[in-house]
């Protein structure tokens, strides 16, 4: 896996320079160059193998399921940009060991371009479709890092943000599109991909897969409309800047376009979507690069300009405008990526990248100034240099298109347009840099040569420049033959990269822009004066606006659902819950179902209007509290009586138990609570409600006739069977709660546990504001202790809890047990508190209610562990009958001791909760006592 | 007798239920009491993930068996789920231990019962039992998301607490008409009955089970369902909000628990009647949760809101119903829980840092001391939340979207998943850059970091690296576990096969 | 087990007897005009009707099972023993709100 | 009263207890009365906190005279009330009276408050703070005197003497 | 009988969904009551509507179906907990917010 | 014979509750509306004890003297409520 290795080594190397920061700067640069080197080796080792025309594909599987596999691939393309990765990457390393200030942080700056390099290496050499997916968002995100490297500056972390989310989401994009090429052929390795490029251009998602993929390259490459993110990426170091958008980064895009090309090219919809892209980049990069008074400004749009070029001729879809692409890729990148880096020094030597104010620095740093003087020439296609061949290569290709019918002299138009341009900024990168006067106002003055090894990448890329565009037959001609010939998947057709063509045509274009190169930037001044005029265009800006905008509509939109209204919510909900249901209840044929109903009689009739009556009347009069909850209270009635009507005597003397303590709770809670509800709502809105609640009314009325009237099967018989004979009791419902559904109960206790607990924490803390009126605003009452409710509840006491003892006994045979009992045990003991005060009852009674309600949910869980022991499962009851003497028949239930907990659970809850409620006023009483 | 199916649920109650009688004991000692018991669920989970690989553990509480007494069913999902509840509670427990639980009381004895909920709310095999869990596990977070107090947590948590009282009512109509109708509460049981009801009743138990969907909506936070859950998760405390992050999927778990299998293949005209709702309703999510996400103004509120959006991708996912689907589906619900609860104590950390007044705003703070650090570890949560590479989202996300085929459902969720990928680049990069690099110069007001909440962070965010190194196995598991889902007949026989102990049975 | 006639005859005079004295009651609970009138009707007719009612039923039941059934009695005892500590706090909370009373009253309410 | 100890705080209270557990379980049997004389014990022994001034009886034969008087009262007074209430009621004369409290402790003070809420026409709508006079409203009174006399001969002078009788 | 006790229902759940609808804590929480009341009557009303069988053996001919009984056993104690709950919170509400509408809009006076 | 004078009080115990329901309804003051409150559960009482008659069971028995009990409490609570405002003090 040698392969894995190149990608690996920078991965774990961008370790290497953290952990040598400390060690001097030099230490730490070489260390970042191992790995990049250990890698040049590598593939180095691997070049005869590519240059005889062999793929290797090394393949480790990894996620089957997935598509996704550790599988690399080498072979000339992917050599060839593994080659410009680690090339400038060393020499970029080498540059940035001086460039960076000495306050600069080295160490994390070089961790992040390893990893950026890791990714790099990782897409190019990826031959799992995924597995690139993988390093293609690493890019995005190592680049990220580079580019917000000096975080401290607003523009670098905007322009890393903007890099990212356009970048980034373009990668989605590119996600997208790869997993459906990955749908179409069945598998994510290139291999398969490459060679299914039929198959893919006949499948009906063909442009969906298209436009998602060169979203992704778009996105990546710079090309219109994307392109905005990259110049505000010059924000980072001019490193970065010389690495990500000369050889790498930027590259990325343009690489998988020659990468997928044998797949997705060939077809009228690449031609038009590429070339169109390419060529509205080429022309609008150099363009505007000509207008660029920053250095780096002007190579950014030169840079947007020349991958514009890359990828129109890509979309020319010939094989030969293929080559062209390959060659341009290897020429832009060296002389980009000098000139980023002589821009740099510039930067650095000059403090200032203005090139209103940088004039004359060829008396200052001639050396720098003759090679970027030459890298400049290439840049603008000046004969003898390595631009020069591609751009020729490029105008003879646009000159053999005919797609475009009777317009296309467009293209060789726009090209020899584009020329013209990228001729008058590279005359003006050299001309106003290092002529046209003196220098104003240098931050730095005088500047000066920069140190010896700081040159030394730039020398070597410029040498590069000079001997491609030289012998390019003895430099570049077998590595462009492998790579092209990777990038149209077969033997390519005859072509010359000799420096003399004849006097032909695309040397006219070359002639023609030149000297209209010179001529434009001659005109220069007027012409600054009327872009100075054009209304500015920033796309930072656009899209600043553009996310801000966003971001607040999405407020607003957020907003408008999330209104942080409650009713607003109970609304939505409702109306969630009838639109489900009432989908299924219209299709009912018929509400009413097969069986008869019973009659009714009087009794339950009035019982049942009453119940209705209390509940409209708890609505209508809900702004008067206190009415509206005696009026609750008589609903709480009814329905123990309801209970007690329809067979369900236990579910009566909960329901009544339970009802008490929630209306001493309610009343508790309304005694710091204003006793009338303004009016707030509009009387729409009411009936809106009424609606809504009415609907609700007839879902459940629905719901329950339909169910009533509808005859019954249950598992029930199976209860009433094994209740005496399994679980030791005659009254069924106990016996269903301590033993056949003993884990509902222990839950159940749990809950008031935790409520109670829950309850406590809420009230531990809260200060309220004692009312010192009634709601009529008079003085309360003097007397706290009515001494008749004193003494009578101190009466009720024993005798309650001896009836909480019956009912607990009771229980398990008949209506009763020991929730009931808790709960006369608590209500009992909450007289207590309601005739004689918290205080007096706490001093008398210093029971920790926490201690009750756990121990009960304790005893109960334990209850339960018993039977773990005798090998039966949690919760298994047992029980036994005993003859005691005198006594006679002593039922023991291990339920018995399960119910146990229950009581203790609720006593300790409900009390947990209302006695510690009652302190809440404080002792407002003690208080007026003195 | 293997007893271990019941651990989970008996654990938490028996040390919560201590806990209260310790309630003035020494608040080291109950923590270290809160901490080994919940770490003790990590093995617990383990064994019972490897049984359940097996066959389908059935354990009928009280020794009566299905239908009539109460089963807990350990499969597959549930011991996933379990784990993956062990590992989030662990993390959770072990920040809240700093300092977080003495902001208010009972802490611990209230994280081990909302535990018990949770952990019953999964393995339950009875419906109205999982009333009860659901219940549990409700009070428990009422009184958990209400620790500490204060004006907006008490704001967020009386809308979450009258909703979700709303909410219980609708289960109880809903369980009720099912018990109604099919004289049983069993779900393996139930599905048997629905499959047999008769025409006219198919209608009722329709709209019983779509009332039973709003319910599970709620909880899992859906389309319309949800507005409760940013400001309440992001008024919690972090510890609780991280562990808040598996109540959505306790929502989500019960729809993949109930749908498939009382209203599946069987189920005649209710079959799948589900899923022609949750689809829109998960895409819906998806694009609300990321629109949420864009216009948060806290970090822990923009975290929330992915909390809706993950839920919008799982409903989505579900509702594809194949068994990729549920493959990837399952993988993005573990990796998605771990992150969110990963980015809530990271954004309890950074609030910590960053001082009172500065808090996790989404505006320029002090200088950060080890913001390094505290950035880099957001910047991983970040791109695994977003489902960038290399980490686990990505594979989640790569995993969803290519199980959905070529038709028009892919076309949706593409384009929905897709761009909202986008937009919570575009809103974490926002968040991470004003949060880590905007400083307006002064040096924090806030603590040092504290290590022991760097590790509990750090372990949840260690888990996305570690699920795609571990991609592998953790997604043959994953595939067993959906085919183990998709077999409905398997299930309901392992559940109403169980048999009562007798003579001891024999441990 | 049959109950004898001439106790089924005892037991409806006994319902039917409470049943009326609390039906008086409810009479005067809606018919007499001020508040403190009215708490006469129901401590008092109500109470007792409801106490006649609870001894027919435990002579009803104790001649339905073996053994005589006594434990209704505790309801007649409790519901005396309560009703007047309700009344007079009822009474006071009608003194503290200063209801009106019918003009011919005698004798004030006190100032709570 | 010598049974009264730390072991047996309420030995009326005890009894009436193991009384009421025979009327709650409906039956006397040895298992009953082991079981109710259990909780007579255990119950005071819980909530003799909560009693912290006992009243002593002194005569419970008079006692029990004073109950079987009150019940017959009760029977009668209805009688006259239900009259009142189905007759015409604008000839009614309802009064506020204030009466005069001879008994001082707490607990007898409450029983003849009871008492007089029970009985003719009368509900004890108030007791002053000093727990001197006790404010009765009746029905009907056409002699307040009358009523002070009534009620003083019938209920208080027999509680007098249960409760206090030493200072009778 | 089973129409008119549907109607009750209806009517019940519709009293109590009215005032979850309103604005204050206090009307929400009696709202939440009758509708527990509502949905506890309904779940008891699935084992059918039975006169006179109380599910004790031995105590009628026939016995009503005890497992809907027992189900709102639970529900009515977990329903308390739950208002109980609720409640004290709208209290901590009026506390820290001044007010008990149920957003904890402070307008108060 | 006996089970018809049970269904006739049962009539004259409806009408007591409609007439202590008008009364609720009515007020018009708070005590008012307690009291019949009050009356309401001890007529709920005799509806009980008259149920348990007519179906020949005992086991209402529980239910009524729980009635009782909470009645009562119910009662003092509001009074004390109108009285004091705080219940518990
Ligand atoms: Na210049
Ligand atoms: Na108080």
């Amino acid at each position: 896996m040698t392969l894995a290795l190149i990608v690996l080594l920078p991965l774990f190397g961008s370790l290497l320079p953290l952990a040598t920061d400390r060690r001097g700067r030099s230490l730490c640069a070489l260390a970042t160059m191992l790995a990049p080197a250990i890698g040049m080796f590598l593939l180095w080792r691997h070049a005869e193998g590519v240059f005889a025309g062999d793929t290797l594909v090394q393949s480790l599987p990894w996620l089957e399921r997935v598509g996704l596999h550790l599988s690399f691939r080498l072979d000339g393309l992917s050599f060839l940009f593994a080659l410009m990765i680690l090339g400038i990457g060393l020499l970029v390393i080498l540059y940035a060991r001086y460039y960076l200030a000495k306050t600069d942080p080295m160490g994390r700056f070089f961790a992040y371009l390893s990893l950026f390099m890791a990714a790099m290496l990782g897409v190019v050499l990826s031959e799992n479709l995924l597995l690139m997916m993988f390093f293609w968002e690493l890019t995005s995100l190592s680049s990220f890092l580079l580019i917000s490297y000096w975080s401290h500056s607003t523009d670098a972390r905007k322009g890393a943000r903007m890099a990212l989310a356009v970048t980034g989401g373009g990668g989605l994009a590119l996600l997208g599109g790869v997993l459906l090429l990955g749908q179409i052929v069945g598998s994510y390795e290139l291999s398969d991909v490459l060679a299914s490029g039929d198959l893919i251009r006949g499948h009906a998602l063909y442009p969906v897969v298209l436009v998602l993929v060169l979203l992704g390259v778009f996105t990546k490459s710079a090309q219109f409309p994307f392109h905005f993110w990259l110049p505000h990426a010059m924000a980072a170091p001019t490193p970065v800047s010389a690495y990500l958008h000369s050889a790498t980064m930027v590259k990325a895009g343009v690489f998988l376009l020659a990468r997928l090309y044998p797949a997705l090219s060939d077809t009228d919809m690449w031609f038009f979507l590429v070339s169109i892209a390419g060529m509205t980049t080429l022309l609008l990069g150099a363009f505007t690069a000509l207008f660029k008074h920053d250095l780096k400004g002007l190579l950014a749009y030169s840079t947007i300009s020349h991958l514009g070029l890359i990828t129109l001729l890509f979309g020319l879809d010939t094989e030969l405008a293929a080559v062209a692409a390959v060659f341009h890729i290897i020429n832009h990148a060296t002389f980009k990526a000098s000139l980023f880096m002589a821009a740099g020094i510039i930067d650095h030597e000059t403090g200032t990248r203005d090139m209103r104010r940088i004039n004359g620095l060829w008396r200052f740093m001639p050396h720098t100034a003759t090679l970027a003087m030459v890298a400049a020439s290439a840049m603008a296609g000046v004969p003898l240099l390595n631009g020069f061949l591609s751009k020729e290569m490029f105008f003879t290709e646009t000159l053999q298109q005919h797609q475009f019918g009777n317009f296309s002299w467009v293209i060789p138009l726009v090209a020899t347009l584009a020329g013209v341009f990228s001729v008058a900024y590279s005359l003006r990168f050299i001309h106003d840099v290092f002529f046209n006067g003196k220098p104003v106002n240098l931050p730095k003055y005088p500047p000066h040569e920069p140190p010896r090894y700081m040159k030394v990448p730039v020398e070597i890329l410029v040498a590069l420049c000079l001997a491609v565009g030289l012998v390019p037959a003895f430099t570049v001609a077998a590595l462009l033959e492998v790579s092209a010939s990777a990038v149209v998947g077969g033997e390519l057709p005859y072509y010359s990269l000799s420096i003399w063509h004849g006097l032909n045509l695309p040397l006219m274009m070359s002639v023609v822009a030149l000297v209209a190169g010179v001529l434009v930037y001659a005109w220069r001044r007027r012409l600054f004066e009327w872009f100075d005029g054009l209304p500015p265009l920033d796309g930072k800006l656009v899209f600043e606006q553009a996310v801000q905008g966003a971001v607040r509509r999405a407020g607003q939109f957020t907003l408008l659902l999330e209104n942080a209204s409650l009713q607003r919510y109970f609304a939505w909900m409702l109306i969630a819950a009838l639109a489900v249901t009432g989908f299924w209840l219209w299709q009912v044929p018929s509400l009413k179902g097969s069986v008869a109903l019973s009659p009714v009689d009087g009794v339950t009739l009035m019982g049942m209007l009453v119940l209705m009556a209390g509940a409209l009347a708890t609505a209508f009069w809900h702004r008067q509290r206190l009415v509206a909850l005696i009026m609750l209270s008589v609903v709480g009635l009814m329905v123990a009586l309801a209970f007690a009507r329809f067979s369900a005597p236990d579910l009566a003397l909960t329901q009544l138990s339970v009802e008490v303590v929630t209306i001493v709770l309610l009343m508790l809670a309304l005694f710091f609570l204003p006793h009338r509800t303004p009016t707030e709502s509009s009387s729409l809105r009411r009936g809106r409600d009424w609606a809504l609640a009415g609907l609700a009314g007839l879902l459940v009325g629905g719901l329950s006739f339909a169910v009533l009237t509808r005859p019954y099967e249950t598992i029930a018989g199976f209860f009433i069977e094994n209740s005496y004979k399994g679980g030791g009791g005659t009254n069924v419902v106990n016996v269903i709660l301590v033993d056949f559904r003993g884990f509902d109960t222990l839950g159940e206790i749990s809950v008031l546990a935790i409520a109670g607990v829950g309850i406590y924490a809420l009230i531990d803390g809260l200060r309220l504001r004692v009312p010192e009126f009634d709601s009529m605003g008079r003085n309360w009452a003097r007397d706290p202790h009515p001494m008749m409710l004193v003494n009578l509840s101190q009466v009720i006491l024993p005798l309650a809890l001896l009836v909480s003892v019956y009912i607990f006994l009771r229980g398990h045979n008949l209506p009763g047990g020991g929730f009931i009992a808790g709960l006369i045990t608590a209500v009992a003991l909450i007289l207590q508190y309601m005739a004689s005060g918290e205080q007096w009852t706490t001093q008398r009674w210093g029971v920790n209610y926490h201690y009750v309600a756990g121990l009960g949910v304790l005893i109960a869980g334990l209850t339960g562990l018993g039977s773990l022991a005798l090998g039966y499962p949690f919760l298994t009851s047992s029980f036994g009958y005993f003859h005691v003497p005198l006594v006679g028949e002593v039922e023991l239930a291990t339920a018995m001791l399960f119910d146990l907990g229950v009581y203790l659970a609720v006593v300790g809850a409900t009390l947990l909760i209302l006695a510690n409620l009652g302190k809440l006023s404080g002792s407002r009483a003690a208080r007026e006592l003195l | 007798m293997n007893h271990l199916p019941v651990l989970p649920i008996v654990l938490p109650m028996f040390v919560g239920a201590l806990l209260l009688l310790l309630a003035r004991a020494d608040m080291t000692f109950k923590r270290g009491l809160s901490v080994a018991a919940t770490l003790a669920q990590i093995p617990i989970a383990w064994v019972l993930m490897n049984q359940a690989g097996d066959a389908v553990q059935v354990y009928a509480a009280g020794n009566w068996v299905a239908p009539f007494g109460i089963v807990l069913v350990v499969d597959r999902l549930a011991a996933l789920l379990l784990m993956l509840t062990a590992v989030l509670a662990s993390a959770s427990v072990i920040y809240a231990i700093r300092g977080d639980d003495s902001l208010g009381r009972n802490f611990h004895s209230l994280f081990q019962f909302q535990l018990m909920g949770i952990n019953g709310a999964f393995l339950t095999g009875d419906l109205f039992n999982l009333f009860v869990f659901f219940e549990i596990l409700l009070i428990a977070s009422y009184a958990l998301l209400l620790h500490g107090a204060g004006s907006g947590r008490v704001r967020a948590g009386l809308h979450y607490v009258l909703l979700n009282l709303f909410g219980s009512a609708l289960f109880l109509i809903a369980v009720g008409t099912l018990y109604g109708l099919t004289g049983t509460l069993n779900m393996a049981d139930m599905a048997l009955k629905v499959a047999q009801a008769s025409e006219a009743d198919m209608p009722i138990l329709g709209a019983a089970g779509m009332l039973l969907l709003i319910v599970f909506g709620l909880k899992s936070a859906m389309v319309p369902l949800y507005f409760w859950l940013p400001r309440a998760y992001s008024a919690a405390t972090p510890a609780v909000a991280a562990l808040f992050a598996i109540m959505t999927k306790v929502g989500l778990y019960s729809i993949l628990r109930v749908y498939p299998l009382v209203f599946g293949d069987e189920a005649g005209a209710l079959a799948h009647m589900a899923s022609d709702w949750l689809w829109p309703v998960g895409l819906l999510t998806i694009g609300l949760g990321a629109i949420g996400a864009l216009a948060a103004s806290t970090l822990n509120g923009l975290v929330a809101y992915l909390v809706v959006l993950s839920v919008g991708i799982l409903l989505a996912g579900i509702t594809l119903g194949s068994h990729d689907a549920m493959v990837g589906s399952l993988y993005y619900l573990v990796h998605s829980t771990l992150i969110s609860g990963a980015l809530f104590l990271f954004s309890g950390i950074l609030a910590r840092t960053r001082g009172p007044r500065f808090s996790v705003r989404l505006i320029a703070g002090p200088q950060l001391p080890g913001g390094a650090l505290l950035g880099g570890l957001f910047f991983i949560a970040a791109i695994s939340i977003v489902g960038m590479p290399p980490l686990s989202g990505f594979i989640g996300k790569v995993l969803i979207l290519g199980s959905a085929g070529t038709g028009v459902q892919a076309a949706w969720l593409y384009t929905l998943v897709l761009l909202s990928g986008l937009i919570v680049l575009v809103a974490l990069s926002r968040a991470g850059s004003t949060l880590f690099w905007r400083n307006d110069g002064v040096p924090a007001a806030g603590e040092p970091l504290d290590p022991l909440r760097m590790l509990a962070a750090g372990a949840l965010l260690a888990c996305s690296p570690l699920m795609v190194l571990m991609a592998a196995p953790l997604l043959d598991y994953l595939d067993a576990t959906a085919s183990q889902l998709l077999d409905h007949a398997g299930y309901i026989d392992a559940v109403l096969s169980v048999e009562a102990v007798t003579r001891g049975g024999g441990a | 087990m049959d109950t004898p006639q001439w106790l089924e005859w005892l037991v409806a005079a006994l319902i039917l007897v409470g049943s009326l004295f609390a039906l008086v009651g409810s009479i005067g609970l809606w018919k007499l005009p001020d508040f403190f009138m009215r708490l006469h009707g129901p401590t008092k007719a109500t109470t007792l009707g409801v106490g006649a009612l609870v001894i027919g039923s435990m002579l009803f039941f104790s001649a339905q099972r073996e053994g005589i059934s006594l434990h209704e009695v505790l309801i007649t005892i409790f519901l005396f023993m309560t009703a007047p500590v309700s009344a007079n706090l009822l009474a006071k909370a009608a003194m503290h709100q200063r209801l009106k009373r019918t003009e011919r009253t005698r004798g004030e309410p006190w100032k709570q | 009263m010598r049974l009264r100890s730390k072991w047996l705080p309420h030995p009326l209270l005890s009894l009436i207890l193991l009384l009421t557990w025979q009327l709650l379980m409906n039956a006397t049997s040895v298992g009953t009365l082991i079981m109710g004389a259990i909780l007579g014990w255990v119950i005071p022994l819980i909530t003799h906190v909560f009693w912290p001034n006992p009243p002593t009886l002194q005569r419970p034969l008079v006692l029990l005279g004073f109950v079987l008087r009150v019940l017959f009262d009760i029977v009668i007074a209805n009688m006259q009330v239900a009259k009142l209430i189905l007759g015409p009621t604008r000839q009614l004369q309802p009064t506020f009276v204030e009466y005069p409290l001879q008994l001082t402790h707490d607990f007898a003070i409450s029983l003849l408050a009871s008492t007089i809420s029970l009985t003719p026409g009368t509900v004890s709508a108030d007791l002053s703070d000093d727990r001197r006079t006790l404010l009765i409203h009746g029905l009907n009174v056409t002699d307040a005197d009358e009523l002070i006399r009534t009620i003083k001969q019938r209920y208080e002078t027999p509680l007098l003497e249960v409760f206090e009788c030493s200072r009778t | 009988m089973e129409l008119l006790y549907s109607i009750m229902l209806g009517v019940l759940t519709m009293s109590g969904i009215y005032l979850i609808l309103r604005a204050r804590t206090f009307p929400v929480v009696m709202g939440l009551t009758l509708l527990s009341y509502a949905v506890n009557l309904f779940l008891f009303a699935m084992g059918r509507l039975n006169t006179g069988m109380p599910a004790v053996l031995g105590r009628a001919d026939g016995y009503a179906d005890p497992l809907p009984q027992a189900l709102v056993l639970t529900a009515i104690v977990i329903g308390f907990a739950m208002t109980a709950f609720a409640l004290i919170l709208a209290l901590r509400a009026l506390g820290e917010l001044d007010s008990d509408h149920v957003d904890g809009k402070g307008d108060q006076q | 014979m006996f089970q018809n004078v049970v269904l006739l009080c049962l009539a004259i115990m409806s009408i007591s509750v409609v007439l202590t329901v008008m009364r609720l309804i009515k007020g018009p003051d708070l005590p008012d509306r307690v009291l019949a409150l009050d009356t309401l559960y001890i007529n709920a009482i005799a509806l009980i004890m008259l149920m348990g008659l007519y179906l020949r069971s005992d086991l209402f028995f529980e239910a009524a003297l729980l009635i009782a009990v909470m009645g009562f409490v119910g009662t003092v609570a509001v009074a004390k409520h109108l009285l004091r405002g705080d219940i518990i003090e």
